[in-house]
């Protein structure tokens, strides 16, 4: 392979990635630019959207066999049963917490998410699940370049989810509402606005992305466990914040930045790929010291 | 009429313990109670209370984080883990004798306290919590990358040490050392809890900005707050390696800060017998009801999350008012 | 109120100690070290499954030197701390001996334990080479060492008339370890590691790592962690458009590597312990495991199997339950015919011959190769 | 029920904030059409009179009945559906929104998108100069501006009854003659407005009567005629 | 002589300016009072001179040092001592926990003092106990210092932050609206108390307050803002008279139409 190659190939391998990360990602910014809490049990809703897929495809794969019909229908059944699990946990665990102070409703979050990957860890009896759709090996080669047709479908799939997504929260009035409760809650009390309502809706939306970046994950790398979310957890809220939390456009940027970031980043000579988490973990923890608000984000007005 | 008589009988009990001189004797009668245990126990349940006592001695290290500064640390296991692998490196690569490595294990420990928390510690506490799990992770990937650390296998052959001409290696002499230890946990955050500084955690705690305008350091005094904890975790980690003889990375993982910070939410943050009785919990629970199996993380998160929602004190009770 | 619920878990807490305490005088115990719970519990139950059965098999032939064989099983979690807990567990419940050890990170720390209590201990499938240095004597390892498993793939390799190889482990201690000895090996013979890299546990994308291999053109990759990422990889390996050889390690042996991994693990070559399915001397033991488990048993079974059965004839060989006599008579064994295949000890107490075989994926099943 | 005129009466409320005593025993009625105008020092409570209202804050005792019927216990959102808006102070406006994204956030409720293209389009032509900006932020705009988008946002729910919280606050003085001559547009147009005000020799031209509140109480009431003419009134704001 | 002497303050906020060249000093031993509408940014300047805010220019000179760019903890230290608009005290904790937070940055023993317990740790702690209480008997709480602070009536809790601000030893003490949510027998006892502080302790106050009665009775020098820029600067008396103050506060008779 050519430097070029190389390089064409992990500006690809970045960009599929990177649009898993931006997947989740907007979950974890659209909850925190709402309600300001970080939600750490978004990367094992993911997890989960994996799983309630892999389940539904099975029960319906005897009728429509494995398909590209029978996955996508199953994502969007999981979406749904997912979508409905967030505003489940917002409804028991969040909301009641929202006046308490921070460390307490963070704790509760950390519960939360330990809840769900454990809980399913006991029903799966933390075996590994084959996630077997078997879609081949088919793709597009441009000579040293290769780009299979499952990961353009992936690709393609992720983004009309977030055009679709951009352009409700931008173009319909529900989508507004939302923006605008990230604003200034009580004026939308104000205009008749039902607060809980749409905060409700925010999780079924950000909740239900998360599973269909797990649904897409489970038919892509064929297995799932209950641990999956955690790392995929951890890297989305990074692209989060390197886009800017709270920030929806921000989400989709710092996903793919951190993509392609992670993809070159393998390629760096004398490092080896063992150093990769050290890397974006101090990426992290350097962006978070020295632009807290991401590179989308707003400069949030100083204390008191 | 059964609970009447049960509650009265509670009352008084509670209304006993009220008086100095009764909590003194019930702490006597406790502390004998530990102090015997061991003339007629085995070594199983041995190695289990030193467990308790290990847990213990690191809950009331991150109490000093969580429970008295307020705030989130999700990688306490790396203050731990640095704690441990220096004294393990000292001692199996350079033959440094065991009670010298004590120092430095501390030293180390508090160091990487102040740069993990001098910059961070101005972040706000969602970032601060993320910031802290991160840091965890980046200690375990960089032991487990490290020749010095002995890489992904860990460190094996940590010689035990010697007091006084004895060989600390039975479960007997553990049992001692880490009660000793979790005594002197229990008796320094004590002193720190009921002094000019362990006010100050607190004063920040409940609110930085009035904290900051009665001339409190927001930035120092939780600094401060970060090094003594890390300084709990590294004396915890020292003896940890010396008594497993064998360390490795997969110790330190996110799962054991989350562990640590679960003993300390469940007994109470900020209270010292919530503490201990929350890091007991935590080693006797899965060992009393092993049948539970896997199961146990998810019971515990799931008492951790009814916890938080019902009672954000935890399990041991507020002072009285 | 906090007196009463105080009182209530001291005390339930101590009956619990008490009652795992429990023992019949009558009854020879043996202890079983493996992990029942957390990410390793099916090899771990598996092992348990398997030394059972050879205890009742045992029990039905009239016991050990009279003596009715009971289990008792301490869950090391794969977890080095729940490890010296279980170990502790299993010698103050005066176990006569031990078998078990699946995980090398979580036995390492035990091996002291059971030293300083003089029990011996069977390690049936942990393989490290770093428990070789750790043993005090009392430990027998009956699973081919690292060395043996680098020599067996190394074979492989010059035998394919491979040139440059590329390595990849998943740093854990039983992946790094054989990889390290592989490339050193390798490098050793003159010939070059291109590429030796880490996959980070849990990650499931690869393609980043996939095409920094593909571009040092390594004619063999050699997986050497387990079957889970060990899937993604050789997955994700394929649809990159790598076409040549792909080997794993012992760890990946499982059936789900092939199902996860599907089509794309056609023809990945696997060095293995001797599995149930490829040994003549396991027929038995499979349909036996198979009717009172309800399903087929795993890559440590034989293994551990075995073990059990050799410890039991160590103990008769010895002739009393005396601890130093029954470490005497495992050190002495010599070429006991288990299911898995003759076991002598070398001076280090591990397996005198190697006892690993090559495995092919084929048509989605592994077989064995040639 | 007894004055189908009424549109809006206090009985009795008492509000408090956190610890403190708010509002002590206010009652008041405004009638329909009227402009009706709260006076006081800051802090005398008038800006908790309308929280209580428009139940962003929650009257611990008494009762608020609107158009006829018990509000005491509805939520915000549901009281804005009766018609009755409140334009809080300080604005309030979606920053970081367009303009037009703000009006449209007003008729939230609204399902109808004529009607609502009907309502802007009448929002715009009592406020050209919001027209000329329609898709710009909101955050651009200038105080003057912002007040006047934050009452066109109010008016897009096409209200009864419209609580205005010192519409006049920083502002300059011709704008705050643009502003009051807007209001007594709305007031013309049918919408009865209870008008919160720190200016209050302006306030008092525009209302029909007022009222005027200290430390939560109120202290005077009386139509506009009388109130201009109370010395006490200046005692209310400066101090006796 | 000045105490503190602002001169050209500039505050603004994402372009928009909060404070525009706002000057004006409080001479050593005076009560002096800022008032000014609702929004003229009269928190704004306090949280500037304790550090809170950064103001972009201008000079803050307190006791005779530029105290511009020091965090609010270091002003605190130099001797301004402040109280909050809605109160900001320590709720979980006692009255005489509070209060002793005030001590804390006069007094100076760490970790190690604590667990060893050293004579100076000894001294300190009996220090800090000291000052804490005769804070509160100065302010008539004495008797309620173990109470839980936020369990306390609102008048009395106003006290604690009064106390507690008063431990801190000042030379000049800020009162964001301290009369707000009191009632008529309540501000009576406010004003004693503020007249008390400066008589007895000798501390110079600035407050910001919007009863109008309570301000000019005790204040010595009034300074009126509206915009964040200053209109008029008086006596009682004069402010009071003063055309803007009352256009400001009441508007003008030709704004309207």
């Amino acid at each position: 392979m050519s430097t070029t190659d190389i390089i064409l190939q992990q500006l690809a391998n970045g960009l599929i990635m990177g649009s898993f990360y931006a997947m989740v990602a907007l979950g974890y910014t659209m909850v925190y630019g709402i309600i300001k809490l970080l939600n750490f049990a978004h990367g094992d809703l993911y997890m989960v959207g994996g799983f309630v897929g892999f389940l539904i495809l099975s029960a319906i794969s005897s009728l429509l066999g494995e398909s590209w019909t029978a996955i996508v229908c199953s994502m969007v059944l999981s979406m749904l049963a997912v979508g409905m699990l967030g505003v489940i946990i917002q409804r028991v665990a969040y909301r009641p917490m929202l006046t308490a102070p921070r460390l307490s409703i963070l704790i509760t979050a950390l519960a939360v998410s330990m809840i769900l990957s454990n809980g399913v860890m006991t029903i799966t009896d933390g075996e590994y699940m084959a996630f077997n759709t078997d879609l081949g090996f088919d793709g597009l080669d441009f000579g040293n370049v290769f780009i299979s047709y499952t990961q353009l479908a992936l690709v393609i799939s992720a983004s009309v989810l977030m055009v679709i997504l951009y352009l409700f929260v931008n173009k319909t009035l529900y989508g507004k509402a939302m923006r605008a409760i990230a604003i200034d809650q009580d004026a939308c009390k104000l205009m008749g606005i039902n607060v809980n309502k749409i905060i409700a809706l925010t999780f079924f939306i950000g909740s239900s992305l998360a599973a269909a970046a797990g649904v897409m994950a489970g038919v892509y790398y064929g297995s799932l466990h209950f641990s999956m979310g955690f790392v995929i957890g951890l890297k989305a809220f990074t692209a989060a914040v390197i886009g800017g939390i709270g920030s929806i456009p921000g989400a989709m940027l710092g996903g793919l930045l951190l993509g392609l970031l992670e993809a070159f980043g393998t390629q760096i000579p004398f490092i080896g790929s063992e150093w990769k988490d050290v890397f974006s973990f101090g990426l992290l923890i350097l962006l978070l010291i020295l632009k807290p608000t991401g590179i989308l984000g707003k400069t949030e007005i100083e204390r008191m | 009429m059964n609970t009447s008589s049960n509650t009265s009988m509670v009352a008084n009990i509670a209304n006993w313990l009220q008086h100095q001189h009764n909590r003194l004797v019930v702490l006597l009668v406790m502390a004998a109670l530990a102090m015997f245990f061991p003339l007629i126990a085995n070594n199983y349940m041995l190695e289990v209370l030193t467990n308790a006592w290990f847990y213990t001695i690191l809950c009331l290290g991150l109490n000093i984080v969580v429970g008295y500064a307020g705030l989130l640390d999700l990688g306490y296991a790396a203050f731990f883990a640095v704690g441990a692998y220096t004294t393990g490196i000292l001692t199996s690569q350079f033959g440094v004798n065991f009670w010298l490595t004590i120092p430095a294990a501390v030293f180390c420990s508090m160091v990487a306290g102040i740069i993990i928390g001098g910059p961070t510690l101005r972040l706000r506490s969602d970032y601060l919590a993320i910031v802290t799990l991160g840091f965890g992770e980046i200690v375990r990937i960089i032991a487990r990358n490290l020749e010095i650390t002995g890489g992904a296998s860990g460190l094996i052959g940590i010689d035990r040490p010697y007091f006084f001409g004895i060989e600390l290696s039975q479960g007997i002499h553990f049992y001692y050392v880490f009660l000793i230890l979790a005594i002197i946990a229990c008796f320094v955050s004590y002193r720190l809890q009921n002094s000019r500084l362990g006010r100050a955690w607190q004063y920040v705690r409940e609110d930085e900005d009035a904290a900051e305008a009665m001339g409190i350091n927001r930035v120092g005094v939780k600094l401060y707050a970060y090094v003594i904890g890390a300084m709990f975790g590294g004396v915890a980690g020292a003896f940890f390696a010396v008594k497993m003889t064998a360390i490795s990375p997969e110790t330190f993982t996110f799962s054991q800060s989350v562990l640590i910070l679960l003993g300390v939410v469940l007994g109470g943050m900020g209270k010292i017998p919530g503490v201990i009785i929350g890091a007991f919990a935590l080693v006797l629970f899965p060992e009393v009801f092993r049948d539970l199996g896997s199961m146990r993380m998810l019971v515990f998160a799931i008492v951790m999350l009814v916890i938080m929602l019902y009672r954000p004190e935890g399990i041991w009770p507020r002072g009285k008012s | 109120m906090q007196t009463k619920k105080m009182t209530a878990l001291v005390g339930g807490a101590l009956a619990g100690l008490l009652m795992l305490s429990q023992a019949n005088a009558a009854d020879l115990k043996i202890g079983i070290m493996v992990p029942t719970t957390g990410s390793e519990a099916t090899a771990g139950k598996d092992m348990e499954n398997s030394i059972k059965l050879a205890v009742n098999e045992i029990n039905k032939a009239g016991g050990v030197l009279g003596m009715n064989v009971v289990t008792i099983t301490g869950d090391d979690g794969c977890d080095p701390q729940m490890a010296t807990s279980a170990a502790s567990k299993l010698v103050s419940s005066d176990v006569v001996g031990v078998v078990g050890g699946y995980c090398s990170g979580a036995t390492l720390p035990t091996l002291k334990i059971y030293g300083d209590a003089g029990t011996p201990f069977v390690v049936a499938a942990a393989n490290s080479t770093k428990l070789i240095d750790a043993n005090p004597g009392t430990s027998f390892q009956i699973n081919s060492t690292g060395f043996d498993q680098v020599n067996t793939a190394v074979n492989l390799f010059q035998s394919k008339g491979i040139k440059k190889l590329a390595i990849v482990h998943q740093g854990d201690g039983y992946s790094e370890d054989l990889a390290k000895l592989t490339k050193e090996k390798w490098t050793a013979m003159g010939l070059e590691v291109v590429a030796y890299e880490v996959v980070n546990k849990g990650e499931q994308d690869q393609s980043s790592l996939v095409t920094k291999i593909k571009s040092k053109a390594p004619d063999a990759v050699f997986w050497t962690a387990y079957y889970s990422d060990g899937a993604l990889l050789i997955k994700q390996l394929r649809q990159a458009g790598f076409r040549k050889l792909i080997a794993v390690g012992d760890g990946s042996n499982s059936p789900k590597l092939l199902e996860i991994a599907g089509k794309a693990a056609e023809g990945v070559f696997c060095f293995s312990n001797p599995t149930a399915d490829y040994l003549p001397a396991a027929k038995a033991y499979t349909a036996s495991y198979k009717s009172n488990y309800n399903q087929a048993p795993d890559a440590y079974g034989p293994l551990a199997y075995d073990g059990m059965k050799l410890m039991a004839d160590a103990i008769t060989r010895a002739g009393s339950t005396d601890k130093a006599a029954i470490v005497k008579a495992l050190k002495e064994t010599k070429a006991f015919n288990g299911i898995t295949g003759a076991v002598s000890f070398t001076d280090q107490n591990t397996l005198a011959k190697s006892n690993f075989v090559v495995l092919v994926a084929k048509g989605g099943k592994w077989a064995l190769n040639k | 029920m007894t004055n189908s005129n009424i549109i809006l009466e206090l009985q009795n409320v008492e509000t408090y904030y956190g610890k403190i005593h708010a509002l002590r025993n206010i009652s008041c009625t405004v009638n329909k059409g009227e402009i009706v105008t709260l006076l006081g020092a800051n802090g005398a409570g008038k800006s908790t009179t309308l929280r209580t209202i428009s139940a962003l804050n929650r009257a611990t005792a008494g009762k608020i009945t609107f158009m006829g019927e018990d509000i005491t216990s509805k939520q915000p959102h549901e009281i804005v559906n009766m018609g009755l808006i409140h334009v809080p102070e300080g604005r309030r406006i979606f920053k970081g929104m367009t303009i037009e994204e703000n009006l449209e956030l007003g008729s939230f409720t609204l399902r109808d998108d004529v009607e609502r293209k009907r309502r802007m389009d009448h929002v715009f032509e009592i406020f050209p100069v919001l027209h000329e900006r329609r898709s710009r932020d909101s955050a651009m705009l200038s105080g003057g501006e912002q007040q006047m988008l934050a009452m066109g946002r109010a008016m897009m729910t096409k209200p009864e009854l419209l609580l205005l919280d010192e519409p006049s606050m920083g502002l300059a003085p011709f704008l705050v003659k643009e502003i009051m001559r807007i209001i007594v547009r709305l007031n013309k147009e049918g919408v009865t407005i209870l008008l919160v005000e720190q200016n209050a020799r302006v306030a008092l031209q525009l209302a029909s009567h007022g009222y005027v509140l200290e430390t939560g109480k109120i202290v005077i009431k009386g139509d506009a005629e009388t109130l201009r003419q109370d010395e006490s009134i200046v005692k209310a704001y400066l101090g006796e | 002589m000045a105490l503190l002497e602002v001169e050209d303050m500039v505050l603004s906020f994402s372009g928009l300016e909060v404070i525009r060249k706002l000057g004006f000093s409080v001479e050593t031993g005076t009560i002096a009072s800022l008032i000014g509408p609702n929004g003229a940014g009269k928190t704004s300047v306090f949280n500037c001179l304790t550090g809170f805010y950064r103001p972009d220019s201008g000079q803050i000179t307190f006791n005779k040092r530029s105290i511009r760019r020091l965090k609010p903890h270091k002003i605190t230290q130099a001797g301004m001592a402040r109280t909050f608009q809605n109160l900001r005290l320590f709720k979980s904790m006692t009255v005489l926990e509070n209060v002793m937070s005030g001590m804390h940055c006069r007094t100076s023993v760490g970790a190690m003092g604590a667990v060893f317990h050293t004579q100076s740790q000894r001294r300190e702690e009996e220090l800090i106990r000291l000052v804490s209480e005769e804070c509160l008997s100065f302010v008539g709480l004495l008797d309620k210092k173990d109470r839980h602070a936020g369990n306390l009536p609102y008048g009395d809790q106003r006290r604690v932050e009064w106390a507690r601000a008063l431990a801190t030893k000042p030379k000049l003490l800020l009162l964001d609206e301290p009369a707000a949510g009191l009632n008529h027998d309540e501000k009576q006892e406010l004003i004693e108390l503020i007249l008390h502080i400066r008589n007895e302790l000798g501390i110079t106050i600035l407050l910001i307050e919007h009863d109008m009665g309570l301000v000019m009775k005790v204040s010595e020098k009034i300074t009126v803002i509206d915009y964040g820029k200053k209109i008029a600067e008086g006596s009682a008396e004069e402010v009071q008279n003063n055309p803007k103050v009352i256009e400001a506060y009441l508007g003008s008779e030709d704004e309207a139409l």
